[in-house]
């Protein structure tokens, strides 16, 4: 009794704690808007700066652009989402959600800072978190999962932090800043090594190809409010840093050398979404569908063509909150079924309509139809994609393109097996619909959807300057031997 | 904003408006309630359209001797770049218009009639939300402004028709029909896609009518660098436009991409009538219609080639409606037959002076099509929900159990055969005389093929009606007032649509021409359908062996016709077998064993052989120890000399 | 009388050095092993002696430390004894290679 | 006057040790709650003692000199021992030696101390020896258990073996320079072969004391055999000051030779963070893993010492003193375990956080701060160390630190996995506590989750390095 009374005390804090982060950032993103309408063209608003190892030039500065705000706004979204949707956790409740929480402020801290060793800090603060939450409230392999997840990632993190040292000398060991650091003209040899490091080592947070592993098996693993971290923000980390540390600060290597992951994404869209068509449970489905969707995330960034980043955060965003949606579904099904099974589910719009609903809705959302998220910033992407010339960026975007049949063929049989369909098996009769708290969540996560596939314009609005700068310091670029 | 741009507005948003309320509301309404709201809707719209259509035809939309577009509404929805950005807005010009009529009429029928015809349905209120959904992209389809917003509803149109083709999401094949669907359209899409991202790339613009404009204009830089580079023979323009209307085929099922159709008639009757045969699968003719200056101008080439696949599909489908039993498929395949005609007809199209009837023709016979064979998909509804089977064997003699779905039938059947006076007479006629203008080929596969057409119609008829009647049927007319009126009134569509002077109003130039109407050419193609209605009477008027000692005479041909050509099967082992065997499988076994096997999980092996390999290092003895040290102290000693030296 | 050459008592100490490192690796018994590392300890002191009287003879440092170290030793080889003792009161073994119960 | 009190630490430990004689006669210690008490108290005001300020300088014509940051390093090290007493409170109640516990690691201190000031090298032979014999003895320490006894055994002969080689060296050294006063040898310090052979041999000397591959291979039998207490004495206390005297003797007397020793000090790093990761990976043995563990961290504290320069002074030092808490903490734990079970298996901590949150948590912080994980202070330790380690451009270095970061990490998430997933084989009870180990814990918990928080820390560590 008294136990009860507790845990629904910390949750309750819980909800309040997201439900608040996701009113500020709402008001920040006021707050930003009318300073860019008062014409502010700094690139970072709301600067400040404290500090913390000077002799290393370590402060912690932090400051927000367009890019950063929509991610933090994803954030919020998603991890609201998370909180609403864990409530029926009853096992170590408070540890939960206290790692949850960890999480999103490791993702905010990520977000809002510009100083490189900080954004490191948080990076590496969010790896354990999930460990954690996969080894203790996961399912499955859940030891091996949550072990090579963290030592993935914790590889990536490495080799991210040498490439930050790299940076930090490269400013002759004045700052970690990215602002100065932007106006530094790194030797283009020391930037090849440097933008390898970095956007290989970013891009395993973002389960590029080869180095996705961790995602299936972490994803299947993980409960669900983890997996929506996981797949909405985490990987969301490490395609921003991929955008604003490596590519940004290291536009000649960039210019050189992004043909390389140009590849690599092309590989992981299609051979992920293949690889997804095999998968007969859910969350595996997902989570390789996610290895197939962040692949355009990666190729919007190496394509380096204004429109085709701007595609690369939308799809970030988009990515975030649908993927998370998905995961929810996935997972209330699974809380009630207790299976993932497709083939063994089956009939679910028909017992449970809601969340049959929610199903369909992320799915079509992920297959790219107009109207949801996932078409606007895919058609953005592919549009930018198509300014690059040359028969071996033409021939990636048209296989990137080609796999949004993939995608189709995928989605529909889920859905075909697992939501449509008659109910198979008797049990599945007495399955109750959404509770109230994971009928909130999935609103928020639709409403989100909906906002930025019905008004693309607004997310591209804020935005915009931030790509441009960006754009610019690509093609401004001064090689220097 | 004048009242007319209003109205068009309210035509679009008004579906949007019933969508989302049913929706929204589909717990709480009665299902009549819902019924009724829809079909409201639906008629407000209806007469807006005329509304909207009479202004434009008699009013606003001629500007000296030539109609042009009129773009009612228009808005920037996503920038991409400085040039390139999806616009929604509402145009109005001849073919949108006539399009409108066309959707808004059929649409509105259906509605009414499915108030009975779906009566008692779980999920009612969803029907007409899907129903109200299909029809706002349909409309957003045609009223597009933008190549991109076309691809938007086109996408939407393709979703709903996939909402409503698993309507009965319990029902397996029903499941398979819709992903079916679905996924050869996409596919189909994919193309279109590709086709945009040319087409935008090459004309810096994604406005219809800029790019017209850019692609048109002899010596624009834009169609010089296009028509600069070539690939198999055709220039970049040509694969473009052939891209675009790889997405048309995909949606008006020609052939190959025409598989998915025959199988959509899972969904629900009117469902295939509104979907299926009058609205979406003509969407792909619409959009080549749409671009028919750039395709007649720049691209005469894939225009051949569009004209070519059409008079084939059109006769592929003919032959093999006249074997099939089901009568739903038998109205499908004609569809694909019909849709066919249209497509040829804008393809054996040109655009100088004199040649442009095709297009007129084309989009003329679309607007007749529509009415019977929405007629055609309703009637058959009426008789399945009287017998509960859409087989042939369970059919015969039923002209006394259902007097008004007999006579509207038959109106129906003698307008598709091209049976004077009937609209589909007029149509059809304007077709083959503009094919006999321009390519002769094409225009005897048309011939041979009306002459089809008149056949399997009209077996369909003698077998559905005549025949030898079926006993132990409650055969009575079940359907009432709504089921009724709407046959009827759509009757009047198919008997007199034909008398409207096309020509004066639709045009690919916009000016209006006379469609040519000389008795003396009608002759042949009227007695083709003579000799294929008797023909059909010969065989299936009263029950005789007749049918099947001509079958077995036909023998291997016949039964390749019945297996639809086995092209499913060709497909099924493509997808099966190499899709998902020779890549799918591959891809997942490549992802656990090599990358995750060996990269990742081969690491950590590597790692505990290292860790076994030093372990006798650790031997526990002082004195390997103090070896060890110095060995150290050796390699120390290399080290630093190297160093030093 | 002219002196022996310093390079000489190096190659003495030198020799001595290894003998004492050769001691501790060859021999079993831990007393033996001690007395090694006293020869090694001593290879020492006689370089600090010689470099002290040849090189640098104003000073005496090598001298002092050649004491300590010899106090040092002392210590170093009571405690080493009073351990080997032990072993073999408890455990009644002087034998190096029976003091191998913790490996890997 | 000044000048006696430049001796500030050595006198009260000297004090503190004739103290013990006096007790020992007066049998003062049976009264064993009093005696730890008192003990435990006077560290207590010896470490506060030395925070006083106090003046700096050299005595006895250089052989003994102090600068701020050998204070600062003494100061580390009684906080050490103090948190070691603490520990170890349980463990001293039941053994009856427990005064000469103390008296031994007292003179073993003395010995770090004498050796962290010295100028001279007979000086710092002196503090080496003075500081080695004592934990040899105290490893000893459990006279009837076989394991015990052949800890001391190995640590005596392979030090004694060690020093031979080292004195050799210094020998040498001697015969090079003429004059071994640092500042001597500084001046008159020029690359030829004697000098180098005399400075690997004295390299190697302290190579074994901080237990650097491949001179490592005592540690971990002399630490799985040693009393914990001793144990964690060895790891944290003399392998601490040794390497802080290193970084004096790398930097200063030998700065001469650094292009020399760089390439050296990053093999050898790169082979103790290698070796000691690899090692780890198969122990059982809770001692042995952190013996191991603690081989693979000086590893990497030598890519900060390869650094060579103020950086990695500082980010060394910072380190330690990190590695001390996080150590302490983790033995501590240990220790708790080892005294209610009498288990010192990893397996048995099986399901600690389901029977002992308390512990659980301490050892996690602890271990999160030996794998570098934020926001516990070895993150920043670990981090700086790199940092610092870039900056004579040893890329090599940087990659193998980098993957020993990831070996490192799956070594200590082993055992949280133990502790926080997997189910108890064996439940454990819940471990009784005593308030001197609580307090011990909780302060290098609070110290490892603060640290890196406080930058004023880091900034006087810089500051003092600098001087």
């Amino acid at each position: 009794m008294i136990v009860a009374k507790k845990e629904l005390l910390i949750k309750s804090i819980a909800l309040a704690g997201s439900s608040l982060q996701l009113v500020i950032s709402v008001i920040i993103t006021v707050l930003y808007v009318q300073l860019r309408q008062t014409g502010t063209t700094d690139q970072f608003l709301f600067q400040s700066s404290y500090v913390w190892f000077a002799p290393l030039k370590i402060y912690f500065s932090s400051g927000i652009d367009g890019i950063s705000l929509a991610m933090i706004l994803m954030t919020a979204l998603v991890v609201l989402a998370g909180v609403l949707v864990s409530w029926k956790i009853n096992k170590q409740v408070k540890e939960f959600f206290f790692l949850l929480i960890v999480l999103s402020l490791s993702a905010y801290g990520f977000f809002i800072t510009t100083n490189l060793f900080v954004m490191f800090f948080f990076l590496e603060l969010a790896v354990i978190p999930k460990f954690l939450l996969i080894g203790m409230w996961g399912s499955g392999r859940k030891e091996y999962s949550s072990m090579k997840l963290a030592l993935m990632l914790m590889a990536g993190s490495a080799l991210v932090f040498l490439g930050m040292i790299g940076l930090f000398y490269a400013s002759g060991m004045q700052s970690w800043d990215i602002q100065d650091i932007a106006k530094l003209n790194i030797p283009i040899a020391t930037q090849r090594v440097l933008y390898l490091l970095l956007f290989t080592g970013f891009g395993v947070f973002t389960a590029m190809f080869p180095f996705h592993t961790w995602a299936p098996d972490g994803h299947s693993s993980a409960p669900t409010a983890a997996s929506m971290f996981l797949a909405g923000i985490s990987m969301k980390l490490g395609a921003y840093g991929c955008l604003r540390v490596a590519t940004y600060l290291l536009p000649g290597a960039a210019q050189e050398l992004s043909w390389i992951f140009i590849i690599l994404a092309s590989i992981a869209i299609i051979y992920g979404a293949f690889a997804t068509m095999m998968q007969k449970d859910l969350k595996y489905m997902n989570a390789y569908s996610s290895v197939s969707h962040v692949g355009f995330i990666i190729l919007g960034i190496a394509m380096l063509t204004k429109v085709a980043i701007t595609g690369a955060v939308m799809q970030m965003v988009s990515h975030g909150i649908m993927t998370a949606l998905f995961f929810a579904a996935i997972g209330m099904i699974y809380d009630r079924a207790h299976t993932r099974q497709a083939n063994e589910l089956g009939g679910m719009l028909k017992q449970i309509p809601f969340i049959g609903t929610a199903f369909i809705i992320s799915g079509l959302t992920s297959l790219g139809l107009p109207g949801f998220s996932g078409f606007v910033s895919e058609m953005t992407v592919f549009v930018g994609s198509w300014e690059r010339a040359g028969i071996f960026y033409r021939g990636a975007t048209i296989l990137a393109a080609a796999s949004i049949v993939v995608t189709a063929v995928y989605i529909l049989r889920a859905i075909g097996f697992a939501i449509w369909g008659n109910i198979t098996n008797k049990e599945f009769l007495k399955l109750k619909d959404a509770t109230w708290s994971e009928r909130t969540a999935t609103v928020l996560l639709v409403v989100g959807i909906l906002i930025i596939g019905l008004a693309p314009f607004l997310f591209v609005h804020l935005i915009n300057l931030d790509t441009t700068t960006i754009y610019q310091k690509l093609i401004s670029n001064v090689l220097v031997h | 904003m004048n009242s007319y741009e209003l109205s068009s507005l309210l035509i679009v948003a008004l579906p949007l408006m019933s969508f989302a309320f049913l929706v929204l509301l589909s717990k709480q309404l009665k299902p009549r309630v819902a019924g009724i709201i829809g079909t409201l809707t639906l008629a407000t719209t209806a007469i807006l359209t005329f509304y909207v259509a009479a202004g434009y035809f008699f009013g606003f939309g001629m500007e000296n001797g030539a109609y042009v577009h009129h773009i009612a509404l228009q808005f920037q929805w996503l920038k991409f770049s400085d040039n390139l950005s999806i616009d929604l807005g509402i145009v109005l010009d001849p073919i949108s218009v006539a399009l409108l009529i066309v959707i808004t009429v059929v649409s509105t029928m259906v509605h009414l009639y499915s108030l009975n015809y779906m009566h008692g349905e779980e999920y009612f209120a969803r029907y007409y939300a899907y129903l109200s959904l299909f029809t706002f992209s349909m409309l957003g389809l045609v009223m597009a402004v933008n190549i991109f917003q076309m691809y938007i509803f086109w996408e939407l149109v393709g979703v709903s028709s996939f909402l409503l083709i698993g309507f009965y999401f319990t029902k397996p094949s029903a499941i398979a029909a819709a992903k079916k669907a679905f996924i050869v359209t996409r596919f189909a899409d994919l193309g279109f896609l590709i086709g945009i991202l040319i087409l935008s790339h090459g004309a810096k613009t994604l406005d219809f009518f800029v790019m017209i404009q850019r692609l048109t204009q002899a010596g624009s830089p834009y169609l010089a660098h296009f028509t600069a580079t070539s690939f198999l023979g055709l220039s970049t323009l040509s694969w473009a436009l052939l891209l675009v209307f790889a997405g048309g085929a995909g949606k008006s099922a020609m052939f190959p991409l025409h598989i998915w159709l025959p199988d959509a008639m899972e969904g629900p009757t009117p469902v295939s009538a509104l979907i299926h045969a009058a609205t979406m699968v003509v969407a792909g003719v619409y959009l080549v219609a749409r671009l028919f200056p750039i395709f007649a101008i720049s691209a005469p080439d894939a225009l051949l080639i569009i004209a070519y696949i059409g008079a084939f599909t059109a006769l592929f489908a003919a032959v093999i409606a006249c074997t099939q039993t089901d009568i739903k498929r038998v109205l499908a395949y004609s569809t694909i037959s019909q849709i066919a005609y249209m497509m040829f007809a804008l393809g054996v199209s040109g655009w100088g002076e004199g040649q442009t009837e095709g297009f007129t023709a084309s989009i003329f016979h679309l607007f007749t099509h529509a009415f019977f064979k929405a007629l055609l998909f309703l009637g058959a509804g009426a008789i399945i929900h009287a017998i509960n089977s859409n087989e042939m064997k369970d059919m015969g003699g039923l002209r006394k159990a259902l007097p008004i779905t007999h006579i509207t039938f038959l109106v129906a059947c003698l307008s598709i055969s091209g049976i004077p006076p009937f609209s589909g007479f007029f149509s059809k006629e304007a077709i083959l005389s503009a094919a006999s203008h321009s390519n002769m080929l094409v225009y005897y596969v048309g011939l041979f093929t009306s002459g089809l057409t008149a056949f399997y119609m009209f077996r369909l008829y003698f077998r559905i009606f005549w025949y030898k009647p079926v006993q132990d049927h409650h055969n009575h007319e079940k359907h009432t007032w709504a089921m009724n009126s709407a046959l009827l009134v759509l009757v009047l569509g198919a008997a007199f649509a034909g008398l409207i002077p096309f020509g004066s109003f639709v045009s690919a130039t916009g000016s209006p021409i006379i469609l040519p109407f000389n008795p003396s050419f009608s002759v042949v193609p009227v007695s083709f359908g003579l000799i294929g209605i008797f023909l059909a009477y010969f065989f299936f008027s009263k029950e005789s062996d007749r049918a099947d000692k001509t079958v077995a005479y036909f023998g291997g041909f016949y039964r390749a016709a019945y297996h639809k050509f086995y092209i499913d099967e060709i497909y099924l082992f493509i997808t099966k077998k190499v899709i998902f065997n020779l890549i799918g499988r591959p891809a997942a076994w490549f992802d656990r064993t090599v990358v995750n096997g060996i990269l990742i999980n081969g690491t950590a092996v590597v790692t505990e052989a290292g860790s076994e390999a030093i372990k006798p290092m650790q031997s526990g003895k002082v004195q390997s120890y103090a070896m060890f040290f110095l060995g150290g102290v050796l390699l120390l000693v290399a080290l630093l000399f190297i160093q030093f030296m | 009388m002219e002196q022996v050459p310093l390079s000489h008592i190096l190659i003495l100490s030198s020799a001595l050095f290894f003998l004492g490192i050769y001691g501790f690796f060859s021999r079993r018994n831990m007393i033996t092993m001690l007395m090694s590392i006293e020869l090694i300890l001593n290879s020492a002191n006689i370089n600090f002696i010689a470099f002290n009287k040849y090189l640098f003879p104003h000073q005496l440092e090598g001298v002092f430390f050649t004491m300590f170290i010899i106090v040092v030793a002392a210590a170093e080889v009571s405690l080493s004894i009073a351990i080997i003792i032990n072993l073999y009161r408890r455990f009644n073994t002087i034998d190096i290679e029976d003091t191998t119960t913790m490996k890997y | 006057m000044d000048n006696v009190l430049l001796f500030r630490f050595e006198i009260i430990i000297a004090a503190l040790i004739l103290m013990l004689l006096v007790m020992s006669l007066r049998d003062f210690n049976t009264k064993v709650t009093a005696f730890l008490g008192t003990m435990n108290v006077l560290l207590l005001v010896n470490f506060l003692i030395g925070w006083l300020p106090m003046y700096t300088g050299s005595y006895f014509s250089g052989f003994f000199r102090t600068t701020d940051l050998i204070v600062f390093e003494k100061n580390i090290l009684n906080l050490g021992i103090l948190l070691i007493s603490l520990t170890s409170y349980q463990w001293l109640k039941k053994s009856e030696h427990r005064l000469e516990f103390y008296f031994l690691m007292l003179s073993s201190i003395m010995g770090v101390f004498v050796m962290l000031s010295s100028g001279h090298i007979l000086m710092l032979y002196l503090g080496v020896e003075m500081s080695t014999i004592p934990i040899a003895a105290m490893s000893n320490f459990n006279l009837d258990e076989k394991r015990s006894s052949e800890a001391g055994l190995k640590l005596i002969l392979s030090s004694a073996f060690s020093t031979g080689i080292m004195l050799f060296g210094i020998s040498l050294l001697y015969g090079a320079v003429g004059n071994l006063s640092f500042d001597s040898v500084i001046a008159n310090l020029h690359p030829d072969m004697l000098t180098l052979f005399a400075f690997t041999f004295i390299l190697a000397g302290f190579a074994f004391k901080m237990s650097i591959v491949p001179f490592h291979l005592w540690t971990a039998d002399v630490y799985e055999g040693s009393p914990i207490a001793v144990t964690n004495f060895l790891s944290v206390i003399s392998k601490g000051s040794v390497v802080f005297v290193f970084l004096t003797i790398l930097y200063q007397l030998f700065g001469g030779l650094k292009d020399e020793w760089l390439y050296a000090i990053s093999i050898l790093s790169i082979l103790s963070m290698t070796v000691g990761n690899l090692f780890a990976l198969r122990q059982q043995n809770a001692k042995r893993f952190l013996a191991f563990s603690s081989i693979a961290q000086v590893g990497f504290v030598l890519v900060g010492v390869a650094g060579a320069s103020v950086m990695g002074s500082t980010s060394v030092v910072y380190f330690i003193l990190i590695y001390l808490l996080s150590n302490i903490a983790a033995f501590g734990v240990i220790g708790a375990m080892a005294d209610s079970t009498g288990s010192e298996s990893l397996q048995s901590f099986k399901g600690l956080y389901k029977s002992n949150p308390f512990y659980a948590l301490f050892m996690v912080v602890a271990l999160f701060s030996l794998a570098g994980v934020p926001p516990v202070a070895g993150f920043f330790g670990k981090l700086f160390l790199l940092t610092a380690g870039m900056n004579s451009k040893l890329y090599v270095l940087l990659g193998f630190a980098g993957v020993n970061l990831v070996l490192s990490l799956y070594n200590y998430l082993r055992v949280v996995k133990y502790m926080f997933i997997d189910e108890a084989v064996t439940t454990v009870p819940p471990l009784q506590r005593n308030r001197q180990l609580t307090i011990a814990l909780v302060t290098c918990t609070i110290g490892l989750l603060i640290i890196g928080f406080i930058p004023a820390i880091y900034q006087y560590i810089d500051q003092i390095c600098r001087m």
